[in-house]
């Protein structure tokens, strides 16, 4: 095999690793917790309908929610036991905001539905990726995009990501180490389904165990022809970054308004494989997934964590050392603070952090902004955030906009690298709300402007119809008239009679007689 | 040198005749600076009437309520007049809609036919509703309705409409 | 050669806002945003230029002739501010690409000073029908450049953290010094060539 | 319902990501550039006289007060800017462009127009547009144009003679004063004499000025380890000495004995300084990678035109002066595309 070129995307910064600390210990499995919260909103792109009451029992990977619409994916009971709940919880979200889910008080048995593996031989595409869908699988890396619009698109070249660039985190490092059969399956489903020509499993090269595991995995199995190999990248944040790993592995660079499988490429998070291939090889549904719990504890580690399971209770298995300030749910550099602890674990989130103030000292006071550029040179899309920052501070969202805040990713680089320790993401989350939060407005605004227009279009033809309809009945009276009468009086007479006439049906017409014995007003037309 | 001045000035003259060019787009401008909650706070029946006041200059340019400061700043910028602070009080800024109590409602339509932007659906003597996406807040279906079933709640708090705060610094914050 | 001189000269050396203190008004009142400040300058070039040949033509041929030329100031007011007129009243018509681009800053011009200084100081200077051309083309180059220049650092100041005493024009105006002392370097240079 | 969960501190200084920090500062990387202008300035004391020490010291406490002072009217945080080092450094730049021999009360107004005027009613540090010492010597010499042409005598650098003059002292005696070598060389040329013979005058020595080439070396080592140490960028300091140099090869090449070589304008005056630490001010020059290129080469040629044509000595300061002008629009057109956006060849 030849060893590969590699491309270069801009900026990306180089933190300690801190991988060890949770990384050496294999992966292990959590005790019951007294209750399992599951959100029905767990892919970007959709939720799911519940199906089952409060009351029902149910069995592990029994389906709790169906997806709806296309774009949604199912969500699975956890554990068996009893629904006993259907609530607003709150959401592994920094708002904080509570969302609907599904409680499951579980009866400790563990039963599982009846598993019913896919004979992958004989099972059509459609099947396939149906099943995708009804075992809730999204992308597991964080974005949680619902992976059976991504399989279901025909590509050149499949990307499997277990990059995993982000300090601390080790759950994607563990899984390739332990399960690298589980993945490698997975991955050749998705090259079955995405008709890919070639899949590359991109790993950092701080992960040698996971490189030599996946390596004996592919090999062992190279006879199906396929093009299948594990290549290795160089560390650097955000490598695991979708766009980033596709430009380093493929050398596209995919904008942020364009899709990467216009250029044939899909790329799916190592955990995302595994997933695929427990769903269809083991008929399993998602139903847990492997969660880092690392930083201020006594036992860091990997644990199989049930969806649903409440971080607190993460926390108490691994004992939590004094000094602990907050807690973080992903990794520290795109991360965020959990406002509540009761927030529960979902398919998406890859890793808890305890952060005492000695492992993540918090940020130095924010000092004038010197233009020094060190973070446009970080900045993995080539932007200047320095200028972001000056317009995003003045509150300047058309300067934030020309200097293409929408492009960026948050990825943090700027801000770690900054030496006046400006939160400069901070600010562009801020500026990004805001001008969400404006063009709403403006399309509300658009769409007022159209209803109110099109009504005063029909009132004012309304309007020009009862004239109209007046002036017909007045002309019909006068002829009427002028026929009774002959020419006996005075067409002068006439005309003034037919006025009269015309002003009492107009004003008869115009106000409805008051009726008030009717009781109840009675509508002078019907609207629309 | 009047030769000059005269010269000139029937050249102006005809020239001003024969260039004379209709249509004034500003108050297209100014309207699409305004919310469009076309709530008539303002004294006039609707966003365009108002743009169109403001525009001739017969309108001051703070009148309008739900635009507030931020929307006199922008009609200020683009009509290089002097800013000037909305007068009325200050309200925030909550988005919000108007919900029919299903229960009271006796289906008068009175209140279809306030709604500037035909956000209410429903026919004679049957029960009304509030189409919640188009309702722009504008508060002028309370008044009519003999009943009073109409209230406005707030637009509940969703992941998508949910703003981080403007961050937290050391410094003092620029205006 | 000299010709090129001459507008390099106007344009750098004897910068009319900075170095002749003229046109000041547009210069802080048109200069908060670049398109504005692009747009002003555009105007004022067009302007500057035919107002510089028509004062020729009109001092050359009307005001010399018959010796009237202390009638000169006038002559040239009315003159430019007729051009204007015309000018815009024309565009209005014909362009309406143009006229979206320059139309709000024409009858701005009739009162930019330099406008009138400029004719002034090329009869004053013996110029002739070209090289005034050339002169007020070349300072109107000047304004526009001097007006862009300004306008992309007030746009940038928009951000600072301006004392509150000195925000808006305070500022704008000590940033006016400060460019002047900037295009100060290129004295003398005019005459080396 | 489980127990009353534990809630995170709500106001939260670490609002949201990153969690983690590179361990720079501002105070560290303007404290760098200090050290490495103490080559420069120590080659000025062995060359020129311990002289410039007095200006140096009186030049800090002016600056250190006046940014204190501004600081506390504006009732802005005042331990945090003062100790980044930021007045220091534009301190320091003054006084090493202005003639180490000016009186005190000079080098007092030309820190306060730097600091006051030049950076603070813009807001403080990191939104000047103007160089603050750049904006100081310009308004100095256009306001002082004999005292600031008054350099120290090559060869007399006895301190006591220094110290007179900076107190005030009558500065109107032959030998104490002298004129720089590019002073020497505009009047010469202005009298029709030509470059060999101007240069064989004792002024100068084997490229620059005599004693200021080696100050120029100190400043040209300063830069080396800044740019060693990733303090500064390649760009400024190398477009610089392209822009200055190439437009000074072409006149020389084409008339000798009117136009001096490049090395000479690169080894004289302020070029050095100017090069690796007045263009490489991060606020005030461009911060695009193509800016950077496009300011630092427009500060060479205009500083070429202004040294050879204009009225005053000196032209860096100006030229760099009339760039910041040109930052803005600089920057506007030099944006760097996107991700995704950039033409670099796709396989």
């Amino acid at each position: 095999m030849s060893l590969p070129h590699l491309f270069r995307f801009p900026g990306g910064i180089q933190p300690d690793a801190h991988k060890k600390e949770s990384s050496e210990q294999p992966i292990r499995p959590v005790p019951l917790p007294a209750r399992l919260a599951v959100p029905l909103v767990q892919s970007s792109q959709g939720s799911a309908r519940t199906i089952v009451t409060v009351g029902d029992k149910v069995l592990k990977g029994q389906c709790i929610g169906e997806a709806e619409g296309n774009a949604g994916t199912a969500i699975h009971a956890p554990t068996s036991g009893r629904v006993t709940e259907i609530g607003r919880y709150p959401m592994a979200h920094p708002s904080g905001l509570d969302t609907l889910a599904i409680v499951i008080e579980p009866d400790g048995e563990e039963r599982w539905i009846a598993r019913e593996p896919l004979d992958m031989a004989s099972a059509s595409h459609e099947e396939l990726i149906l099943r995708v869908q009804a075992s809730g699988i999204v992308g597991m890396g964080g974005a949680a995009f619902p992976s059976h619009i991504k399989a279901n698109s025909k590509i050149d070249t499949l990307i499997i990501n277990g990059a995993e660039c982000e300090p601390w985190i080790s759950c994607d490092d563990r899984l390739m180490r332990e399960r690298s059969a589980d993945i490698v399956t997975g991955a050749r489903i998705l090259r079955r389904l995405t008709g890919a020509r070639r899949v590359l499993i991109g790993i950092e090269d701080n992960k040698p165990e996971a490189i030599t595991a996946m390596k004996l995995v592919v090999q062992a199995a190279a006879d199906d022809g396929g093009e299948i190999s594990v290549i290795t990248v160089p560390t650097r944040y955000p490598t695991g970054g979708q766009k980033q790993l596709i430009r380093v592995l493929t050398g596209f660079e995919i904008a942020s308004n364009q899709r990467s499988s216009s250029f044939g490429v899909q790329c799916f998070n190592v955990g995302t494989a595994h997933a695929v291939c427990r769903a269809l090889v083991h008929g399993e549904a998602m139903v847990s997934r492997v969660v880092t719990v690392t930083g201020n504890v006594e036992h860091p580690g990997n644990y199989e964590v049930l969806l649903g399971t409440a971080v607190a209770d993460l926390i108490e298995l691994c004992v939590a050392k004094p000094g602990t300030e907050r807690t973080l749910m992903g990794g520290p550099l795109m991360g965020f603070t959990l406002p509540r602890l009761d927030a529960p674990i979902t398919k998406s989130s890859n890793c808890i952090i305890a952060a005492s103030n000695t492992l993540f000292p918090p940020a130095p006071p924010e000092q004038p902004c010197i233009r020094c550029g060190s973070c446009a040179q970080s900045c993995p899309t080539g932007l200047l955030p320095f200028e972001l920052y000056w317009s995003s501070r003045a509150k300047n969202y058309d300067g934030a906009v020309h200097y293409n805040i929408s492009e960026c990713i948050e990825c943090g680089c700027c801000a770690y690298v900054c030496p006046a320790h400006i939160p400069l993401v901070d600010y562009f989350r801020f500026a990004k709300s805001e001008i969400r939060a404006r063009n709403q407005e403006k399309r509300a605004a658009d769409q007022a402007r159209a209803r109110f227009e099109a009504r005063s279009a029909r009132l004012e033809r309304d309007k020009a119809e009862k004239a109209a309809r007046l002036t017909a009945k007045a002309a019909e009276t006068r002829a009427a008239l002028a026929a009774n009468k002959d020419a006996a009086t005075d067409a002068n007479d006439a005309a003034l009679i037919a006025a009269a006439v015309a002003r009492t049906q107009a004003q008869s017409q115009a106000q409805p007689p008051a009726s008030g014995q009717n009781g109840g007003a009675t509508p002078p037309e019907p609207s629309i | 040198m009047i030769g000059i001045t005269l010269a000139l000035g029937i050249a102006l003259g005809y020239a001003a005749i024969h260039f004379k060019v209709e249509g004034n787009p500003l108050a297209a401008q100014i309207d699409a600076l305004l919310p469009q909650t076309q709530c008539a706070q303002c004294g006039y029946p609707g966003c365009k009437p108002y743009a169109e006041a403001v525009a001739s200059g017969a309108a001051e340019i703070n009148l309008c309520t739900p635009g507030g400061d931020e929307g006199a700043h922008k009609l200020a910028e683009l009509l290089g007049r002097e800013f000037k602070p909305h007068g009325g009080p200050v309200v925030e800024k909550v988005k919000v809609v108007a919900l029919i109590d299903e229960q009271t409602c006796i289906g008068c339509t009175l209140c279809i036919q306030a709604c500037p932007v035909d956000a209410i659906v429903g026919a004679a003597k049957q029960m009304h509703t509030v189409i919640a996406p188009i309702c722009t807040g504008c508060e002028l279906c309370l008044p009519p309705c003999p009943v009073d079933c109409i209230s406005l709640i707030a637009e509940p708090r969703t992941p998508q409409n949910w703003r981080w705060k403007y961050p937290v610094t050391g410094l003092k914050v620029v205006a | 050669m000299s010709y090129l001189f001459i507008v390099l000269g106007a344009v750098l050396v004897n910068n009319v806002v900075f170095v002749r203190i003229l046109g000041l008004c547009p210069f802080m009142g048109v200069s908060k945003k670049h398109e504005t400040a692009l747009g002003m300058g555009m105007a004022t070039t067009f302007v500057l230029t035919v107002a510089s040949g028509t004062s020729y033509l009109i001092d050359h041929y009307l005001l010399v002739p018959f010796d009237l030329v202390y009638l000169r100031t006038l002559a040239f007011i009315v003159v430019i501010a007729a051009i204007v007129q015309l000018t815009e009243l024309v565009i209005h018509k014909t362009s309406p690409l143009l006229q979206q681009v320059l139309g709000i800053y024409l009858p701005l011009i009739t009162t930019n000073c330099a406008v009138l200084g400029i004719p002034l100081l090329s009869a004053g200077l013996g110029y002739g029908l070209l090289e005034s051309l050339l002169f007020g083309f070349g300072s109107a180059l000047g304004f526009t450049f001097a007006l862009i220049l300004f306008a992309g650092i007030r746009e940038h100041l928009e951000g600072a953290d301006v004392p509150v005493p000195f925000r808006g024009v305070p500022i704008a105006m000590m940033t006016a010094g400060f460019m002047s002392l900037a295009f100060m370097g290129f004295a003398g240079l005019d005459r080396f060539h | 319902m489980a127990a009353q969960p534990r809630r995170n501190r709500v106001s939260d200084p670490d609002m949201s990501s990153p969690h983690i920090r590179k361990p720079v500062s501002v105070q560290r990387e303007m404290f760098t550039v200090l050290l490495a202008l103490v080559p420069g300035i120590t080659a000025y004391v062995w060359q020129i006289g311990a002289g410039i020490l007095v200006n140096l010291v009186l030049a800090s406490l002016t600056a250190l007060a006046a940014e204190a002072l501004v600081l506390k009217l504006r009732a802005r945080p005042v331990a945090i800017t003062v100790t980044d080092g930021s007045a220091l450094v534009t301190a320091w730049l003054v006084v090493l462009a202005l003639p180490s021999i000016v009186p005190w009360w000079l080098t007092v107004l030309a820190v306060l127009v730097a600091i006051v005027g030049a950076k603070h009613l813009y807001g403080g540090i990191g939104q000047n547009p103007f160089n603050p010492a750049m904006a100081a010597y310009c308004a100095m010499i256009v306001a002082y144009p004999a005292l600031m042409s008054q350099w120290p005598a090559i060869g007399n650098t006895d301190f006591t003679t220094q110290w007179h003059l900076i107190l005030g002292g009558e500065r109107a005696i032959d030998g104490l004063t002298g004129a720089t070598a590019l002073d020497a060389m505009r009047t010469g040329l202005r009298g029709h004499t030509d470059v060999t013979s101007i240069l064989s005058s004792s002024a100068f020595g084997f490229v620059g000025g005599r004693g200021w080439e080696w100050i120029a070396l100190g400043h040209l080592l300063g830069g080396l380890f800044l740019l060693a140490t990733r303090t500064i960028s390649w760009r400024q300091p190398l477009s610089f000495i392209i822009g200055l140099g190439l437009t000074a090869s072409v006149f020389w090449l084409i008339a000798p004995e009117r136009f001096p070589s490049p090395l000479f304008h690169l080894a004289s005056g302020g070029a050095m300084l100017a090069a690796f630490f007045i263009l490489t001010d991060p606020v005030t020059s461009s911060t695009t990678p193509r800016g950077k290129l496009i300011f630092a080469v427009g500060v060479g040629i205009i500083a070429w035109f202004v040294r050879t044509f204009g009225a005053y000595p000196e032209g860096i300061a100006f030229g760099v002066l009339l760039m910041n002008l040109c930052v803005p629009l600089i920057d506007r057109s030099t944006q760097p595309a996107t991700f995704g956006q950039r033409k670099e060849k796709r396989p």
